[in-house]
């Protein structure tokens, strides 16, 4: 994410340098979205306790998305909820990541087969970070934050990020209305 | 600062992961805290006494050259303003670390020492939209209302004895019209957001500022009987012998009380309740508009307490150790008092919000209109009468 | 009025299958009888058509019942005990979102876990686990004698009581 | 009672229509509430559920019954193995098998332990809904140390999957009593503190006392199960009306309150907080040190009949109902959610209350979502 929104790496060694130190910034101050979804929420909230305490890092939640910069989709995403997360998504300012947190984020997890689940949220939205694990441990949620830290002030990762946004709203309609089969 | 200390559970074996304990240096965390409140202090006197200094030796300090010190005093309060809130979140974090038996920020500068300032900058960098169903020009301006509002009250307060911006002989009477324009911002915020959650939270700020306002005022007038003078300067200079916490006790704990209400603070965080309204009538703002909101906030967290200490504990009183009062070292010794006190009671409203739940709003209206003014008034004809017995 | 059912004794509760007709009666008259907590409403797809099982338990002396009753795929639909106890307004709503089972007299019957525009109501048999028809899945014939009815005797053998069980 | 549109009622003026959810700090989760505002006070109140709906119940029916088990640790996720008992308990009874003794105690010590963490939960984050954000951090620290305990047996740290058919998965490790009684040790040193933060808190008496009362007529009626059915005076627990595993053999005592306001059901929890310590207690000195862990189960199960069975969960009665076709996978398989029962009651509570009020009735019923949509 460049300094004002390009997605071209500043060739300026001012504006590079401010880019550089910008987006320092950015990774030592990333603001989770508070958006507990299911078994993955609780381990996330563990994540913010005495014994984990993301917040050495400078983390700490924020309740409504315009404040927030990272998501982290915490639990199965079925298709009632795949729409508020992509508004939620869409409601967020720029810059934003998103965080894939547990084998159902992933790709729908145990439940994978099921009729009302969404087989992978980044089918919804671009995601930055997989944690496996049902649920991953607080301390796997901790690396996956210091590993997108990493991806935000490294100057040859940040520009690596796939920009594509999923339109493919395929994956929240219902199965058997029209005979379609399921995006897989 | 005492606290609980962390349990270091042996029988569990629970480790920290990340913790590395030679990142958690106690003597480091005490010297950058201490250096920060007095870099603080050394900010004030530049302020105060050296841009006057500075504009006395270039020669210009009639007619414009006046004015141009002055600018340049407000410039550097308003630099002064922005330190102190990137100080005061982190005073808040680090302290709610200790209180919550965790270490809080420690990991970006010495002892987490600049992690504010990468909050700001990226902040800074954030996208800041308005909404469609938002109204631009007020929405736009609430931040701006909101800060200045609270930024306005440094003109009246004294660090020193002759330090302060406007000396001025209403000063009582300007800090109600001033405080009391920082629940307009709140308002235009909400109600210009578009978005119900702001609408409630705007609504309930303005209902809360009629309920303390009354009280608030109460309060100032009984203070300004007792000292004779509508002039904070007078004020703390009337409480040479005795600090006015003595004989305005009752007073004095209805504007702690007000205190925390004007400043939407935890027990009576009603417009922005966190876990009630979302982020209540900031739900909309996001990147500097946001961070205007929260510097305004910040800055009322230190500028309320140190008006606490210029009302009721002897402001910059203290002892001068044979210093002449008016020359340089003098007026940097009592800001360095007035600053420590301010600090104590900066203390004590963090440890309030660290520890208490929030009431309802209905709860604080109630007491205000029914304990509060009833115990206001009260104060302010003791006041009167203890006066006119003792003064 | 003599009520169409079949009483037995499973574990530590009666077990009553009743037409679905007498299903509000029965519930009535156990209502009257002090059975008080609804613990839940469940639905099972039977191959020959939806069963509705209702759990009651009277809590002056702890009793537990289970109230029965089968429909068909083409008309599933039973009285509500809604106003009977109030607890079953959601358990209803379930019922009727997953398994189809309509229930006549129900204040607010939507579909409560899925969206309203669902079409389909997935935990019948003849969805697969994704919710996509099963090519190959034919009802069953009704069972002779009727669930709510006392089976033959056992000395017949060419009668085939079926339990109602799929494979 | 049907369903209220965002959009504005044209000639009413006077009420606001907000949207409560799906992303809302005071809603533990998914839930959505649409609530009509009059001010302050709330008009209509309709909850919306299935925003966690994953086919627990579809899926299960293409699972073998060993197979279920993991998939119930993920419904109440706050009490870990308390989920898996039911269905267990339903196979059992269908199959016959016999459960040692040990076993038996394992179990319920497991079960009280993940009581205990799931109120430490419910107690941080009523209090954040509250606005106090500090017992949060602490409570959260004590359930690390239950988790710690967990893990260390069996293998995992919320969702264990520990429990299996006539007994459980593995035996306990060595430690297990030294740290289950230095934990309980520990918790009673913490208790005071937590009713100091909590209980005699003049705020919270502010914010809980006569909000929200359920009369017990109508809590029985609506189907209010647990701690929230105790707080409004019925003194029913499935441990003692259908007592399952070693729950015969302890004493231990029921909570309840009269009142059945929003303070009535956190006293209720704090008291089972303390039962549960006592019914632990018990176990440690009478579980044997080693013994049979585990019954014997057939290698292939072949279930056939029907079996509604009910745990006393964290949140109220859990239960199953498992319709067996004489294969090793149900034919059927429907779970009755504790807090499910408990969240239909919204309407009674908040229709009437304060906006903030509903943050701490909700908060006071406890729910959680993968239980409730399944």
């Amino acid at each position: 994410m460049g300094l004002l929104g390009s997605e071209e790496r500043p060739r300026d060694i001012i504006l590079g340098t401010l880019d550089d130190l910008i987006n320092l910034a950015r990774s030592r101050s990333m603001w989770p979205l508070t958006f507990g979804i299911a078994c993955c929420a609780i381990e996330m909230m563990a994540t913010w306790d005495p014994k984990v305490d993301a917040d050495r890092f400078g983390m700490f939640f924020r309740n409504t998305p315009r404040q927030a910069d990272v998501m982290i989709v915490s639990g199965t995403v079925n298709k009632k909820l795949a729409k508020r997360l992509r508004r939620l998504y869409d409601q967020m300012a720029e810059p934003k990541w998103v965080i894939s947190m547990g084998a159902c984020a992933n790709q729908g997890g145990p439940f994978r087969q099921g009729y009302s689940v969404v087989e992978g949220v980044d089918k919804i939205v671009p995601v930055d970070v997989y944690i496996p694990g049902c649920p991953p441990r607080p301390e796997a949620l901790l690396q996956a934050l210091l590993l997108l830290r990493d991806k935000i002030a490294d100057r040859e990762l940040r520009y690596k990020r796939p920009r594509e946004i999923p339109t493919d709203y395929d994956v929240m309609a219902e199965p058997g209305k029209d005979g379609r089969l399921p995006v897989l | 600062m005492s606290y609980i200390p962390i349990p270091e559970d042996k029988h569990f074996r629970i480790k920290r992961i990340g913790y590395d304990p030679g990142r958690s240096r106690p003597w480091l965390e005490r010297l950058v805290y201490s250096l920060y409140v007095f870099a603080f202090w050394g900010f004030v006197v530049a302020t105060y006494a050296g841009v006057p200094a500075l504009f006395d030796w270039l020669g210009w300090d009639s007619g414009w050259g006046y004015v141009a010190m002055r600018a340049t005093q407000v410039v550097m309060l308003f630099l002064l303003s922005a330190v102190i809130a990137l100080m005061l979140i982190l005073a808040l974090r680090k302290y709610l670390g200790k209180v919550q038996e965790r270490y809080g920020p420690m990991h970006y500068g010495p002892a987490g020492g600049i992690q504010t300032v990468f909050d700001a900058l990226k902040l800074l960098g954030k996208e800041d939209f308005v909404p469609a169903a938002a109204d631009w020009l007020t929405f736009r301006l609430a931040p701006a209302v909101t800060f200045v509002s609270s930024f306005a009250i440094f003109a009246v307060v004294p660090f020193a004895s002759g330090w302060t911006l406007a000396e001025t002989n209403v000063g009582l009477i300007y800090l109600i019209a001033v405080s009391t324009l920082s629940a307009y911002g709140v308002l235009l915020g909400g109600v210009s957001s578009g978005n119900k959650w702001a609408l409630i939270g705007a609504l309930r700020a303005g209902a809360q500022m009629v309920s303390y306002e009354i009280p608030l005022a109460l309060v100032f007038l009984a203070v300004a009987v007792w000292s004779g003078s509508l002039s904070l300067g007078e004020i703390v200079d009337s409480q040479m012998g005795v600090w006015n916490v003595v004989p305005l006790f009752i007073p004095f704990v209805l504007y702690v009380i007000a205190s925390l209400a004007e400043l939407k603070h935890i027990p009576f965080d009603f417009p922005e309740a966190e876990s009630e309204l979302i982020a209540g009538y900031n739900v909309e703002y996001s990147g500097m508009s946001f961070a205007f909101f929260f510097l305004a906030e910040f800055v009322e967290l230190f500028l309320l307490p140190a008006l606490i200490v210029v009302f009721f504990f002897g402001g910059w009183h203290g002892p001068l150790f044979g210093l002449e009062p008016g020359t340089l070292a003098a007026g940097a010794l009592q800001s360095l008092y007035f600053t420590i006190k301010t600090a104590v009671w900066v203390w004590v409203f963090l440890w309030i919000r660290a520890t208490l739940p929030r009431y309802r709003d209905d709860q604080l209206m109630e007491f205000a209109w029914k304990a509060m003014i009833p115990l206001a008034l009260f104060g302010l004809v003791l006041a009167a009468y203890m006066r006119l017995i003792w003064r | 009025m003599e009520l169409r059912m079949k009483q037995e004794r499973l574990f530590d509760e009666d077990v009553y299958t009743v037409h679905p007709e007498d299903y509000r009666a029965l519930c009535e008259k156990l209502k009257a009888e002090g059975y008080d907590f609804p613990r839940a409403i469940s639905s099972v797809d039977m191959g020959y058509g939806l069963r509705v099982v209702l759990h009651l338990t009277r809590m002056s002396d702890l009793a537990k019942v289970e109230v029965r009753t089968d429909v068909p795929y083409d008309d599933p639909v039973v009285d509500s005990v809604t106003d009977l106890w109030p607890g079953v307004e959601w358990h209803e709503r379930e019922a009727y979102d997953l398994m189809g089972i309509r229930f006549r007299g129900h204040p607010d019957l939507r579909r409560l876990l899925l969206e309203e525009h669902w079409e389909i109501h997935p935990l019948q048999k003849r969805y697969d686990t994704g919710g996509y028809p099963l090519p190959d899945w034919q009802p069953k014939d009704w069972p002779d004698p009727a669930p709510w009815e006392e089976p033959p005797p056992p000395e017949e053998p060419e009668e085939k009581a079926e339990g109602g069980e799929g494979e | 009672m049907s369903t209220i549109s965002l959009e504005p009622v044209p000639g009413r003026t006077d009420e606001m229509v907000v949207n409560m959810g799906p992303q809302h700090p005071a809603t533990h989760g998914v839930l959505r509430v649409v609530i009509g505002l009059e001010g302050e006070r709330i008009t209509r109140a309709v909850p919306h559920i299935g925003y966690l709906h994953r086919n627990h119940e579809k899926i299960e029916e293409a699972r073998s019954y060993t197979q279920v088990i993991p998939y119930t640790d993920r419904m109440d996720y706050v009490s870990g193995t308390q989920n898996e008992l039911p269905v267990v308990l339903a196979v059992e009874d269908l199959l016959g098998i016999e459960v040692p003794e040990r076993a038996k105690q394992i179990r319920t010590i497991f079960f009280e332990l993940f009581r205990i963490a799931s109120h430490l939960v419910w107690m941080g984050t009523a209090m954040l809904d509250l606005g106090a954000i500090t017992p949060f951090l602490y409570t959260f620290w004590d359930r690390e140390i239950i988790l710690g305990i967990v893990e260390k047996t069996a293998g995992a740290r919320m969702l264990p999957n520990y429990y299996t058919l006539g007994g459980v998965r593995r035996d306990l490790h060595p430690d297990f009593f030294k740290d289950v009684a230095d934990f309980l040790d520990h918790l009673e040193r913490r208790m005071p503190d937590y009713e100091h933060l909590v209980l005699e808190n003049p705020i919270v008496h502010a914010r809980t006392k006569g909000v929200g009362v359920l009369p017990k007529e109508r809590a029985i009626a609506r189907g209010v199960s647990g701690p929230v059915l105790r707080a409004s005076g019925v003194a029913y627990d499935v441990r003692k009306a259908f007592p399952y595993d070693a729950y015969p053999d302890v004493e231990f005592e029921i909570p309840t309150s009269p009142d059945g306001d929003t303070y009535a059901r956190f006293w209720v929890r704090f008291q089972e907080i303390y039962q549960s310590c006592k019914i632990i207690r018990q176990l440690l000195e009478k579980t044997p040190k080693v013994g049979p862990y585990k019954g014997k189960a057939p290698a292939r199960l072949r279930v056939s009949g029907e079996r509604y069975r009910a745990v006393e969960n964290s949140r109220g009665e859990l239960g199953v109902y498992v319709v067996g076709d004489g294969t090793d996978k149900p034919y059927r398989i429907k779970h009755r959610g504790a807090a499910f029962g408990n969240l239909q009651v919204i309407p009674d509570l908040f229709i009437g209350a304060k906006f903030s009020d509903a943050i701490a009735i909700l908060s006071s019923l406890d729910p959680v979502f993968g239980e409730i949509d399944r």
